[in-house]
This record gives structure tokens, sequence and C-alpha cells, in this order.
């Protein structure tokens, strides 16, 4: 139960990270924060007590084994983790081309 | 197993990728390639709409076959619901597709835009046809990415800076469903939507329940821009080139926010009353503020983006008054014309949203400005696009011969049998609201002979712009036949019956 | 950017080539031991990071280098789409059909279509990774294509 | 084994904590880098090797990148001190978190402990597995074979991505 609660610490700090700080790497940072959280979550789920890797070695048969499933969507969840943050930092390395800070509060040409 | 269910997805993904490498090749072969295969889409989904009917016809990818009654692989899931959702995808992704082979010739790297375009049509194409949780969040990103790439397509400063705050917002609502899916997988162990509510049914905790239930409706409500977490949507709409804010008002934050809640709140949770007051209460919320922000803005854009959030609004207030007599018990026939009212009003919005942005953009395209105290007697000169815009301001407020007045109508009817009379009240203050942002919208766009800006060469807009206007035009007027009975049965009741009472969905999925 | 020193050069001319052999085997042998595609793909991908960053932008024509490999990650996932449309062609018109015999559980050659969608994605990934590091790290300045 | 991934945990709070409280961008890009390492551990703990050698290579070049990102712009992060707007700020939002943190304990109290869940669809992905789809490592098995249609979306958003990346890097929008 503890893990589970630390992990979902984890994801918190990284929303604080998002909500509270100016700077737009410090925000890119939090988001990736968040996201190590969510996979480490997904894998606590699959996690079976006693249970082996998923690998089957035709030796010895009918092991106990880990949950594939959450395995599988996290390897899906980490490639396209790795695609959002590649498009953010192509944001973030604009915008300071552009603005010239990586600050938002000067960022702020938008109304609204 | 009909086939045409994994064409629908491939085919756009397949052209996406043979185009980059076509691209290259021969000169100007995107334009034309995106605007067929757009239409091969529309035919293909008018058929599948046709020839679905009552019925729910579920795909098997991978050939797996459920082991004592539990599936194993991905389903995808083509219904009435789904059905409709495809048709508005299609439709107005083959207009706004025809619009921009004139309106990119403005931009730089035209490959990448119809690439990325193609990749958004897929992602929703996607989204809408799978029968499988996890499936719907990958198809989710593929079009979430493709329209933050070209919400920043024009690479200037806000564009930039829209997309930027659009992103940030997007990835905590993707970590929110990541997170909803982790628990629903944690106590039902399974990803499929009709075995995920057989698991449900049987008991569970509801602090948990109602935890889950707001975890994905925060997620995909940020997709869909209701009240609180509508930021991003004024920016990004207002930013983005036309045809793509057409395409993300009419079809994105339906394709991927409404049709996603309704399908989860109906399909797979087992519906608790709190959590329906709370998305009527919603709802309400974005309809009302989300007029009264509209009202007054002087970016053309902006002002559309803004009377989105509160059209939107009504969809969200109709099927959560569904919800509520659902979850009661009661006055079932009531809960079915409140859903049909949604889903119509649905269809109605995304005829109509599309036509505004399209004009915005003729008139952007020709002016090169989007303030409307720059603007003004443009009837003259663009008599096309103020004519089109016409139609499509009337339709949007409600009045009579245009669609929008019946869709409004059987959402109010309903909500007065249902005796919510606050949200009935609500609903025709907005829409006066609305009518009156619209006049202003008309009259200083069109109307206003006082600016001077006769002097440089303003005409009608060519080709390919006229004609998706002029369609969307004709669509908004012969939409309003749905409200018909004899068309009513045809198109909306397999949807809503399949909403309402959710068992079909599980024996015709967990049966099979 | 220009290229590291001469020790940097040199280590990195013997580690990329076991790096991008590691990466090929973990594709290869993706169905056997913990792996596959986008594990190897990645570590493919790493390889070429290496030798860019060592060498610098100068000595390698970037331009060519992320035209050609633009190319062949659309074609790998062609070459994808492809494989499973087959099974949806085939008699049994399923959509990603595993057709091909699936041999003995354990042996290189066993799992039906699976090493071929192992390689075709580990080719993929590796030229969209490589292609997000030269767009990103390498040349911003100059004009895409 | 719990014991282990929960002092993990705590170290991976801890940097992440630090990254988003460092003064130089530089220094919470690496901080980043020992949450993400840390991930690779808990991976391996947890029996999924998989996933430890995917994330392990990720999280590398995910470093790559933001290093030259912050080494092609300024280090030092523009810190107004703190600013009393911003400590409001700080305090409401850390007053909802713990608010959301209340909710996540008492929702997650009736669901089966770490480490004895019972499977329901993942059943049919062990037994027979191997024979059925042919591949000796399940997860494999599962992300090609039972879920291949996933892969398909996984390897197209990667080359949404790639194709958004470099949309947005071009010089001009606009003609």
């Amino acid at each position: 139960m503890i893990t589970y609660l630390m992990c979902f610490i984890l994801f918190l700090t990284g929303l604080y990270g998002v909500i509270t700080r100016r700077n737009l790497l410090k925000i890119a940072i939090s988001l990736s924060i968040m996201e190590v959280s969510a996979f480490l979550f997904f894998t606590l789920i699959g996690y079976v007590e006693g249970g082996k890797a998923p690998i089957v070695s035709p030796a010895e048969p009918n092991q106990v084994y880990v949950d594939p499933l959450p395995q599988a969507m996290v390897l899906t969840a980490i490639v396209i983790g790795l695609a959002t943050t590649s498009l953010l930092l192509a944001i973030i390395i604009r915008i300071y081309g552009k603005y010239g800070t990586f600050d938002i509060r000067e960022i702020k040409n938008l109304k609204g | 197993m009909n086939p045409v269910i994994p064409i629908l997805v491939i085919v756009p993904l397949a052209g996406a990728f043979l185009m980059m490498l076509l691209g290259r090749l021969i000169r100007d072969l995107p334009k034309y390639f995106t605007s067929v295969i757009m239409l091969f889409l529309v035919i293909a989904s008018f058929y599948s709409l046709i020839n679905i009917g009552p019925g729910i016809s579920v795909y098997k990818t991978g050939g797996w076959e459920p082991i004592n009654k539990i599936p194993i692989g991905i389903y995808m899931v083509l219904d009435g619901y789904s059905a409709i959702m495809l048709c508005i995808i299609s439709t107005i992704g083959f207009l706004s597709a025809v619009y921009s082979i004139s309106f990119i010739k403005r931009y730089t790297g035209e490959n990448y835009y119809y690439a990325l375009f193609f990749l958004m049509v897929a992602g929703m194409n996607g989204v809408v046809l799978s029968g499988d949780l996890f499936n719907i969040y990958v198809f989710l990103e593929i079009s979430v990415i493709a329209s933050y790439a070209l919400v920043a397509f024009g690479v200037g400063k806000s564009e930039l800076e829209a997309s930027f705050k659009y992103q940030v917002l997007g990835s905590i609502a993707s970590f929110l469903i990541l997170f909803g899916i982790g628990l629903i997988y944690w106590k039902t162990k399974t990803l499929n939507i009709a075995d995920i509510r057989e698991v449900f049914k049987n008991g569970y905790d509801n602090t948990y329940y109602v935890f889950v239930q707001l975890l994905i409706l925060s997620g995909f409500g940020l997709k869909a821009a209701i009240m609180p977490f509508h930021a991003w949507l004024p920016d990004a709409h207002s930013s983005a080139p036309s045809p793509i804010s057409a395409m993300l008002s009419g079809v994105f934050i339906k394709a991927v926010g409404i049709y996603v809640i309704i399908r989860l709140f109906f399909n797979m949770f087992v519906i608790s009353e709190e959590v329906a007051l709370l998305i009527t209460s919603l709802g309400a919320l974005s309809m009302v503020l989300g007029v009264f922000l509209a009202v007054g803005q002087w970016d053309i854009k902006r002002l559309l983006a803004y009377s989105s959030i509160s059209q939107m609004g009504y969809v969200i207030l109709s099927a959560g008054a569904g919800m509520i007599l659902i979850s009661r018990g009661e006055k079932p026939e009531v809960a079915a014309l409140a859903i049909t009212g949604g889903l119509f009003h649905l269809i109605n919005h995304a005829a109509f949203k599309g036509l505004l942005f399209l004009n915005a953009g003729a008139i952007e395209y020709r002016l090169g400005t989007r303030n409307l105290k720059e603007m003004g007697g443009l009837s003259e000169k663009m008599p096309i696009t103020s004519a089109t815009s016409f139609i499509a301001s009337m339709s949007i407020s409600g009045i009579p011969p245009f669609n929008g007045f019946f869709s409004k109508l059987i959402i109010i009817v309903a909500c007065v049998r249902a005796r919510f009379y606050l949200l009935a009240i609500l609903a025709v203050i907005v829409s006066i609201v609305t009518l009156a942002t619209f006049l202003k919208l008309q009259r200083y766009a069109f109307y206003n002979k006082g600016s001077d800006n006769e002097s440089h060469s303003v005409k009608e807009v060519d080709g390919p712009m006229v004609f998706s206007m002029i369609t969307l035009g004709i669509l908004c007027i012969l939409l309003g036949l749905l409200a018909f009975p004899s068309f009513r049965e045809l198109v909306l009741k397999p949807a809503v019956d399949i909403l309402m009472n959710a068992d079909i969905y599980i024996v015709k999925i967990i049966g099979m | 950017m220009k290229g590291m020193t001469v020790i940097v050069k040199k280590t990195t001319q013997i580690l990329a080539g076991m790096i991008f052999l590691y990466g090929t085997y973990v594709v290869i042998h993706g169905h056997l031991t913990p792996g596959g595609g986008f594990a190897g793909g990645v570590i493919m991908a790493g390889a070429f990071i290496l030798i860019t960053l060592a060498y610098g932008s100068d000595f390698l024509n970037l331009k060519s280098k992320e035209a050609g490999s633009t190319a062949t990650e659309n074609i790998s996932i062609l070459m994808v789409i492809l494989l499973s449309v087959v099974g949806l062609f085939l008699g049994t018109k399923i959509f990603f059909l595993n057709f091909l015999p699936k041999g003995t559980v354990g042996e290189l050659i066993s799992a039906g279509t699976l090493p071929l969608y192992n390689i075709f994605v580990g080719i993929e990934v590796t030229s969209s990774i490589f292609i997000i590091f030269l767009a990103l790290v390498i040349y911003k300045e100059e004009e895409l294509t | 084994m719990e014991m282990a991934i929960t002092i993990i945990t705590g170290f991976m709070i801890l940097g992440a904590v630090y990254a988003i409280h460092a003064k130089d961008l530089l220094s919470a890009v690496i901080a980043c880098g020992i949450v993400g390492y840390g991930l690779v551990i808990c991976f391996l703990l947890l029996k999924a090797p998989d996933l430890a050698i995917v994330q392990i290579v990720v999280e590398t070049i995910t470093l790559i990148i933001m290093v030259a990102v912050v080494l092609n712009s300024s280090r030092e992060e523009a810190y107004a001190g703190l600013d009393p707007q911003g400590f409001v700020h700080a305090a409401a939002s850390l007053i909802i978190l713990v608010v959301l943190f209340y909710v996540f304990y008492m929702a997650i109290h009736s669901l089966d402990g770490f480490g004895n869940g019972s499977l329901r669809m993942a059943k049919a992905y062990i037994e027979g597995a191997a024979e059925k789809t042919g591949s000796a490592n399940l997860v494999t098995g599962v992300v090609f074979d039972f879920r291949g249609y996933d892969t398909l979306g996984e390897a197209t958003v990667l080359i949404t991505a790639v194709l958004g990346v470099i949309a947005i890097l071009r010089l001009r929008g606009k003609k």
C-alpha cells in the first residue's frame, strides 16, 4: 500500500511543479516527472508476489509469472512520453528563439 | 467482422506515410491526394452508417476469440453512435481538406501540413472505432500530438505560445487518463469496455468508483474543453490555421472529448446520480460562461472559440440530463429524448461551427486581419462568404428554418418534460445571448459601411474555399430535416438505443 | 557544432559499432530474450547519436542524413502496415493475423510474423529518434526541408 | 521487495523536489535524470527487464536533448525571489494536492494490496501464450500479437512526433 502512495506523491510533486513554476524548462521537467510516476504506477499494479520475469523457458514449464499486460502498456506509454517530450522541447526551443527568455511571465503575449 | 472497420483506420494512416514519401517526388500531389482520400472516407463512413442500422459489428483484431467469455484481443466496435461520429469526422475533414488546397498556399511546408492532417483524422477514427480502453488512449495521443503541431503550424509568436499552453494542459489530461486506466485495470484486470462493465456490475467501493469517474471525466473533459478546463481552447483555436480550427472546433473536441465521455459514462460506468449531477452542472456552467465570454470578444476566431465552449455545454447538459434520469430510473423516454437532442446538436454544431471558422478564414485570407473593428462592408465584395456566414449565424442562434433551432428545441423540450426548469431557462437565455453575439459579428464584419477598406483589392475567395463554404451552407439547411421522425429513426435512434441500455452493447460484445 | 577531441573520436569508433551490434541483437532476438523492436531500435539510435555527437555536424552532411532517414522511416512503417494488412486480405480476413507458421518456442525462427514486426518497428524507431535528435540538437538554425 | 521500492521511490521524490526548486537549470535537468534512472531500478525490481532496457536508453536520449537545450540558452532561472503572489499560489496548490492525496488514499483502500493481484484478461496471455504466439518473451507476444493494433498506433505516434518536430522547427511559417 505504501508504494502506491509514494508513487502518487511523485505524481503530485510533478503536478505541483507544473502549476507553480514559471520557467518553461522546469514545466517540461515536471511533466516528465509525472510521466515517470504514471509508468511506475502501472508496473506496480502488474507485480505478482513470487512471480518470475515473463520469459518462458522451455526447460521449466508453467512457472508463476508477473502480469505481462501492464508491461506492454508501459512500453507503449514510454514511447508516447518520448514523443510528447520531444515535441514540447521543440516548442520551447522556438519560444526561446522568439522571446529570448524562459520565463512565462514575459511570454504573456496572448490575452486571457 | 466486416472489413470496412479496419479500412477506415488504415487508409488515412497509409495515406499519411505514402504522401510523405511521394510528396518529395511529385510537386503538388499532396493537395489533391488528400481530398481524394478524404472523399473515399466520406463514402466509406456513410456506407457503414447505412448498413449498420441498429446492430453492432465487432471486429476482433488479430483473430483472438474470447476464452471462457473474457475477451483477450483488442476489439474494434462499430455501432450507430460511432457511425454518426465517423460521418461527422470524414465530412468536415473532406471539406476542410478541399478548403486548405488554396488556403495553405500562404504557408511553407505543405507536405507536413497534409501528413499531420491525415494523422489527426486517422487518430480520431481510431478513437471512435475502438472498444478497448488503452487503445482509445493510444489513438487519442496520435490525434492530440498531430493537433499540437498543427496549432503551432504558423510558427508565429502567439501560435507557439498557444501551442505550448495547449500541450502542457493536454499532457496533464493524458496523465490523468493514464491514472484512470491504471485504477480501472487494478480493480477489473481487463481493458475491454464491455468486460469492465461486467466486473463493475457486481459491486464496487463507492469512494474508489467516484474517484475513477472524476479522473476519467477531468481527463477527457480537458480534451472537450468543459468549463473548468477550457483555458487552452480560445488561444489554440484562434491561432491555428483556419481549416484546422474548423476541424478542431467542429470535430476534434467532439470525437476525442465528448464522444468518449458519453461512451464511457453510458456504456462502461454504472451511472451514479451524484456524478450525473456534476456533469450536468459542468455542462450548464460552460454553456452560460462560454457565451458571456464570447459576447465581449473583438477577435473573430476567439469569439467563435468561446461560442464553441458554450455550444458544447448544450450537448453535455443534455447528456447529463439523460444520465440523471437513467440513474434515477424514471421516465426513460424523456432521457432518450434528451440524448437524441444532444447528439442532434452535436451534428448541427459540427456543420455551422465549421462553416463559421471557414468564413473567418476567408476574411483573414483576403483582409489579413481578424479584428472585427477593422472589417466592414464585406457583403458586396464577398457575397458568397457573407451569405454562408449569414446561414451559419442564423442556425447557431436557433432561428426556425435552420438546423440549430430543431436541436435546441428538442433539448429544451426534454429539459421541461424532465422538470429541470432551471436548465431549460438557462438554455433559452444562452440561445438569446448567442443570437446577440452573432448579430454583432454579422453587423461589424459584413454590413457596417464605416471602415475604409475599400482601397485594397478585396474580392471573393477562389474555387476550393467557395466550394467548401457552399456545401457546408447547404448542409446547415438539410440537417434540419433530421428533426422529422422519419429521418430521426434512421440516424439518431440506433445510437440512442445503444447508449440508453448498455446491456445490448455488452451482450453483443461478450456474447460474440 | 564542432566535433570533440581525438580521444572521444577514437573511443567512439570502437564503441559505436558494438552498440549498434548489440541493438541489432536485441531486435532480432526480441521474441526470445527481453527487448524487442522498441528496445533494440532505441539502442541503435543511440549508436548513431554517439557518432554525430563525437564527430560534430560539419563532418557529416546532415541534411541528406535527415532526408534519408525520413525515407527509411516511412518505408519501414509502411512495411509494418503491409504486414498487418496481409492478414486482412488472406482467407480469414483478420487484421494483424499471425499468418506464418509458429514453429517451436525458444528457437530463433519461431514466432511467425513477430520477428518481422520486430525488425521493421526497430528500423522505424531508430530512424525516428535519429531525426528527432538531428532536428532538435544539431541544426536548429538552418532551414529544414 | 516492497521496502526496497519504497526507498527508491523516496529517492526519486527527493530528486524531483530538487529538480523543481534548483536555481541552476543544468542541475535541474540532472536531477530529473535521478527520477528517470530510479525508475529503471524499480523496473528491474518489479521483474520488468524489457521496460528497464527501453527506459534507460530513452532517459539518456531525453537528457542529451534537454542538456543541449539548456546549453544553447540561459542556464540560470530568472528567479524573482519569493514574491508574495507566488507564495499564495504555491500554498493554494499545496492544499489542493493534499486533498487529492487524501481522496486517493481513501480510494485505494478497498483494492487488493501490492503483489497479490488476481489475473483476468492476462490469464490467457500467460497460459499457453508461448504456443499461441510462438514467442518465448510473453511481453513481446502481448505487444506484437495479442495487442498488435496498439503497436501500430504506437509507431504512428512516434512518426507524428517527428513530423510535428520538423513542422515546428521551420524558420518561416508563412510565405
